[in-house]
């Protein structure tokens, strides 16, 4: 009766192993600030050629270069631009930009920060929003996990060096950020603009605190104004293959613009 | 013809023991490869004597302190067997001499089914129930408390069930002299048949020590990550584990072997503990009956 | 080696001068790890006999009976010194085909032994096993076997129930039958009748004796006075410098009349008083 | 001295029995805190819907069909793998260590070792081993591999005892009618011990579905229909991971998913324990 039954899984797995040859599958891999921008873009690129399947997973943006280079995925996903050491034997193109600011809880009254106070909240000089013109609670102070490009570019725009971070929390990806931003009335966290204005719109309970006087939005990131915003780009493998290119081509072009605005990105011309 | 038929049939079973045995070398095999460059570029002092966890991708620029988050590691153990221990053996000196055989039965039943309840579903309720109570009592709410009474429930059933099972070995004997010698219950209890089944619950409590120390996710849900050494119980902590799972997706070059190096403490130590349940086993194999 | 299967059927024979023995053991030993079982034994067991083996406990009477058709190959750390022949061919040789010996040597347990199955499964998987393809075939040698046994009668109306059903005296009957059943040349029966009652006892020990002249029977008994009912060859075991060793065997008159060890005599005197 | 034992002795036992009985109660009142928990938020995202549409918006809307299909597709790679290697090795720690003890003391030794392995490690070793160097990538494959490697242990061992448990006289009497030992292990051993091979499958089913730190890093999160088990596919455990972490708005699905799979174990460990009490033993005779 067990070799039956083992003889049944086998087929099953058998069958299922045998993939048709027509098939083409692509593996992205990276930043997931990008990811929710590449599901959709992906989706219209598979109703559009059937057959093609493109499989998307997270995980930073210095994972997507790492794969990306190694061939673990076809394309990386990167929300900063590439280091000198990691120009090697990648092709990179620049998808769109997007920028990244401080959010807090849609009920939080405080409506802006100076660089100064964000810096004493992140380094533990400000424990308090009442300090900083807040209700009398303490803040929740959430720092990006390491390897996170916001971390990177935050840390370098602030000059906070990296021992001197004295957060309560750490957050991974955007997502996770967001979540926990939008159950805790006292927490802060620096996000992606893109990601975080496209939860708005959904009714997350967030709100963006401006940077310097200016308001932190796509508009602000497409008039080039907003202090601290970065490329999101692809990387391939120099030798990448024909469906690679294709689909590189497809989402490089202005057939997606309306994909990359909807997702509160600024596309590139 | 027969013979030889039982011989291939010897020699299939064999080669498929050493691919089972074998898993276990490719395991530790692919651990210390992959740890290999940041022992090499690092050594083994720098996990314990740099500044912090800051792990970039080249040697030169990160700091790579692991032991933040050995102590994190340990303290949310030593804190969830602490709560989960009593708890435990007092569930089963409970089901074996004090409760009615039908709440016993209901009792155990719960146990199973608490056994039963996945890692993430523990830790999506504490994140969801438990981390928002924490929060108001005393915020950041994720914090070490918060891990240990996760993982107190989790390993609870692990310690009960073992140590209701090495008390129902106990012959009937024990506990019908020690109430012929006219001790209550309670004194019985704890005078004989708990030595008696010293060995069984000994292993359970390590057992559970060892499923604690390893469990990852619902840790990670509710513990806030942050790597330090907390001061209190409402701080947050790392644990080795949630250090993997939170950074290996991204981690690359030495940060990468380093978070391999964190897999081998890890599995050094529970396998220290597995060689010492197995110890006890034997050294008091003729005493459990 | 192949043993060919035993089909002849001699007359009575146990003429020890005549016919060569078909089981011999010289100088066999058996170890348990350090421990031996036994030491040194010779004996030689003549076809057509029943042999008895007779002795206290523990002096390695059963070890003896199950190094015959080395069934102690199971036992883990178990080592055996010395040779044994079956026709005149080692049976520990490595050629030696242990599924063909042990067709041809069979054993009962003391502890009746059904496999789990239906009664007449428990007779037809050794048959199927051993080749006989032909159902028809299969279904006589059980009938055959299980009248042999005298069990037919009572159990041919429930050939499907499990043979755990039986009573303790029908299971051991139906043991001998399935070892019948393969057309052993030799027998051997560790203690069959001492996990009986009385009544199933005698039935065994009567079926035992009435297959003196078709197979070779040896039978571990500590019943002195089954073996005097049934043995024409009787062997004495004892414990000497903590292992088993065979002190005295000859035919059943000379053995129980007059002994040459004291050793023996004083445990026969001991039957007596 | 007496007299002051008897009178310290019965407050002592009166209060022992007051301490479990509360302690008892308070287990209980949590478990039922869980459970009521999960039960109420999920029922109201549970429907046939959930069950058979694909999961939308990131799993907040939609249901989790194509999630219940990876996660099966998994377990039965899983069990696919580990059950025949661990029946195997099963059989020959049972039955043939007697020629070979140091041998088996061996693969013993290093079972054990394997089973104290964290989960997270073996999803450090699968990412390495079964996603880069045999080149799988993150897929259904790989992490039902990761999965086998993990409750092989556990299989083996469970396997083992129910092997262990076949009265040895059968074996004896096997051998003394000199029936072969493939034979004696195809017809009467195995046979004999389904109810223990069944528990063990069980018990590797129970923990491999209960498993998620061991899939993040193999088998993935991708939550689209698997085509062929080389695609990525994400387990219910993940699932319910991502939208506890990731998903702003998730709770609802998250709470529905963590009922569904609640009860999907239960329903797995009650029928097997039934099948396994009831069903095995007639049909073993009868046969």
């Amino acid at each position: 009766m067990n070799q039956k039954v083992f003889a049944l899984l086998l087929a099953g797995l058998m069958s299922s192993c045998s993939a048709p040859d027509d098939r083409v599958r692509l593996e992205v891999t990276g930043s997931s600030t990008i990811a929710p921008l590449m599901s959709e873009m992906a989706k219209r690129y598979e109703s559009r050629y059937p057959g093609v399947r493109i499989d998307i997973q997270t995980g930073g943006s210095s994972r997507g270069i790492a794969d990306a280079a190694s061939g673990v995925a076809d394309i990386g996903m990167s929300s900063r631009a590439l280091k000198d050491s990691e120009k090697g034997e990648v092709v990179s193109y620049r998808l769109a930009m997007d920028g990244v600011a401080l959010v807090v809880h849609a009920d939080n009254p405080v409506k802006s920060l100076s660089d100064e106070q964000i810096v004493g909240i992140y380094t533990g000089a400000i424990e308090n929003w009442k300090e900083v013109g807040g209700r009398e609670a303490p803040i929740n102070c959430i720092n990006r996990a390491e390897g996170r490009s916001e971390l990177e570019l935050f840390q370098g725009f602030f000059g906070i060096a990296p021992a001197a971070f004295q957060p309560d929390m750490i957050a991974g990806e955007n997502q996770h950020g967001l979540k926990t931003v939008a159950s805790d009335e006292n927490a802060i966290i620096y996000l992606s603009i893109g990601a975080s204005e496209y939860e708005v719109l959904n009714g997350t309970p967030i709100k963006l605190l401006p940077m310097r006087g200016v308001e932190a939005s796509a508009e602000m990131v497409a008039a080039g104004t907003f202090p601290l915003s970065r490329p999101l780009i692809l990387i391939v493998s120099s030798e990448s293959s024909a469906p690679v290119k294709r689909f590189i081509d497809y989402v490089l072009s202005s057939e997606v613009h309306d994909l990359i605005r909807q997702q509160s990105y600024v596309p590139v011309q | 013809m027969d013979s030889s038929g039982d011989r291939w049939l010897l020699w299939v079973l064999r080669g498929s023991a050493v691919i089972a045995g074998g898993v276990t070398l490719l395991v530790i095999l692919f651990l210390v490869a992959a740890s290999v460059p940041a022992f090499q570029h690092l050594g083994v002092v720098r996990f314990f004597t740099d500044a912090s966890w800051h792990p970039a991708e080249y040697a030169a620029e990160g700091t790579f302190n692991l032991w933040p988050m050995l102590v994190g590691s340990l303290l949310v153990t030593a804190g969830a067997v602490l709560i989960a221990a009593p708890l435990g053996v007092g569930a089963a000196v409970f089901c074996q001499y004090y409760a009615p055989g039908a709440v016993a039965a209901t009792y155990r039943r719960a146990i199973e089914l608490l056994a039963g309840i996945p890692s993430v579903v523990f830790g999506f309720w504490g994140l969801i129930v438990l981390v928002p109570m924490i929060n108001q009592w005393h915020p950041p709410g994720q914090s070490l408390l918060a891990a240990v009474l996760i993982l107190s429930l989790m390993i609870l059933p692990t310690i009960a069930m073992i140590s209701d099972a090495s008390m129902a070995q106990l012959p009937d004997e024990y506990r019908f002299s020690a109430e012929a010698l006219g001790l209550t219950r309670w004194a019985t209890v704890r005078g004989v048949m708990l030595p008696a089944a010293a060995p069984g619950v000994l292993t359970g409590l390590i057992l559970a020590t060892g499923r604690a120390i390893g469990e990852t996710l619902a840790v990670l849900m509710v513990c806030g990550n942050i790597v330090q050494i907390p001061t209190s119980a409402f701080e947050p902590v790392r644990t080795l584990t949630a250090n993997i799972a939170l950074e290996m997706a991204y981690a690359a070059g030495d940060h990468r072997a380093s978070l391999f190096v964190t897999g081998l403490i890890l599995t050094f130590i529970v396998v220290a503990l597995v060689f010492i349940v197995e110890k006890i086993n034997r050294r008091f194999s003729s005493l459990i009956p | 080696m192949k043993f060919e299967t035993y089909s002849s059927s001699r007359e009575s024979c146990c003429d020890r001068e005549a016919c060569a023995p078909v089981l011999s053991a010289s100088d066999l030993s058996l170890f348990y790890g350090r421990k031996a079982a036994f030491r040194g034994v010779n004996l030689d067991i003549h076809e057509g006999c029943i042999t008895a083996l007779v002795g206290p406990s523990g002096c390695g009477k059963s070890s003896f009976l199950q190094s015959l058709n080395r069934l102690t190959d199971l036992i883990p750390a178990c080592r055996i010194e010395g040779t044994v022949t079956c026709c005149g061919k080692d049976i520990h040789e490595p050629a030696t085909d242990l599924i063909a010996l042990r067709r041809r040597v069979g054993l009962i347990f003391q502890k009746p032994s059904p496999l789990p199955f239906s009664i007449r499964r428990n007779l037809d998987f050794p048959l199927r096993e051993h080749g006989f393809t032909d159902r028809g075939e299969r279904e006589a040698k059980m009938e055959s076997a299980l009248r042999d046994v005298c069990l037919w009668d009572e159990v041919k109306e429930r050939l499907d129930s499990p043979a755990t059903s039986l009573s303790g005296g029908q299971q051991q009957r139906l043991c001998i039958a399935r070892a019948l059943a393969l057309e052993p040349q030799v027998l051997l029966l560790d203690e069959p009748c001492s996990a009986l009652d009385p009544i199933s006892s005698g039935a065994v020990e009567d079926l035992i004796a009435d297959l003196r002249n078709r197979f070779t029977v040896v039978v571990v008994t500590h019943n002195l006075a089954q073996a005097r009912r049934i043995a024409d060859d009787v062997a004495f075991f004892w414990v000497k410098e903590n292992a088993g060793r065979l002190i005295e065997h000859g035919p059943a008159e000379a053995i129980f009349s007059d002994p040459e060890n004291e050793l023996t005599r004083a445990y026969i005197a001991g039957l007596r008083g | 001295m007496k007299s002051l034992i008897h009178r310290q002795r019965k407050p002592a036992d009166a209060f022992a029995a007051v301490i479990l009985w509360v302690m008892a109660m308070a287990v209980s009142f949590v478990f039922v805190w869980i459970v009521f928990s999960i039960v109420a938020g999920g029922l109201s995202s549970i429907s046939r819907e959930f069950l058979t549409k694909p999961p939308e918006f990131s799993g907040r809307s939609g249901g989790i069909s194509t999630v219940l299909v990876s996660t099966a597709v998994i377990l039965m790679i899983c069990l696919g793998a580990a059950v025949p290697l661990g029946i195997a090795t099963a059989l020959f720690l049972s039955e043939f260590t007697g020629n070979d003890e140091w041998f088996g003391r061996l693969v013993r030794r290093s079972l054990d070792v394997l089973a104290g392995v964290p989960s997270i490690v073996f999803g450090l070793f699968g990412s390495v081993f079964f996603c880069r160097v045999l080149g799988m990538g993150y897929s259904l494959i790989a992490g039902g591999l990761t999965l086998a490697c993990m409750v092989l242990p556990i299989f083996i061992r469970s396997a083992e005892a129910g092997l262990r448990a076949v009265p040895e006289e059968y074996r004896s009497t096997a051998a003394a009618l000199g029936i072969s030992r493939r034979a004696v292990i195809f017809r009467l051993i195995l046979p004999a011990a389904v109810p223990g091979l069944i528990s063990g499958l069980i018990l590797s089913l129970g923990r491999a579905a209960a498993e998620t730190a061991a899939l993040l890093y193999t088998s993935g999160y991708v939550d689209r229909m698997p085509e062929s088990v080389f695609d990525s596919g994400r387990s219910l455990t993940v699932h319910i991971y991502d939208l506890a972490m990731n998903v702003p708005g998730g709770n609802s699905h998250a709470y529905g998913s963590a009922l569904v799979l609640v009860v999907l174990l239960l329903i797995i460990n009650g029928a097997a324990t039934w099948i396994g009490e009831h069903g095995l033993r007639r049909r073993l005779i009868r046969s």
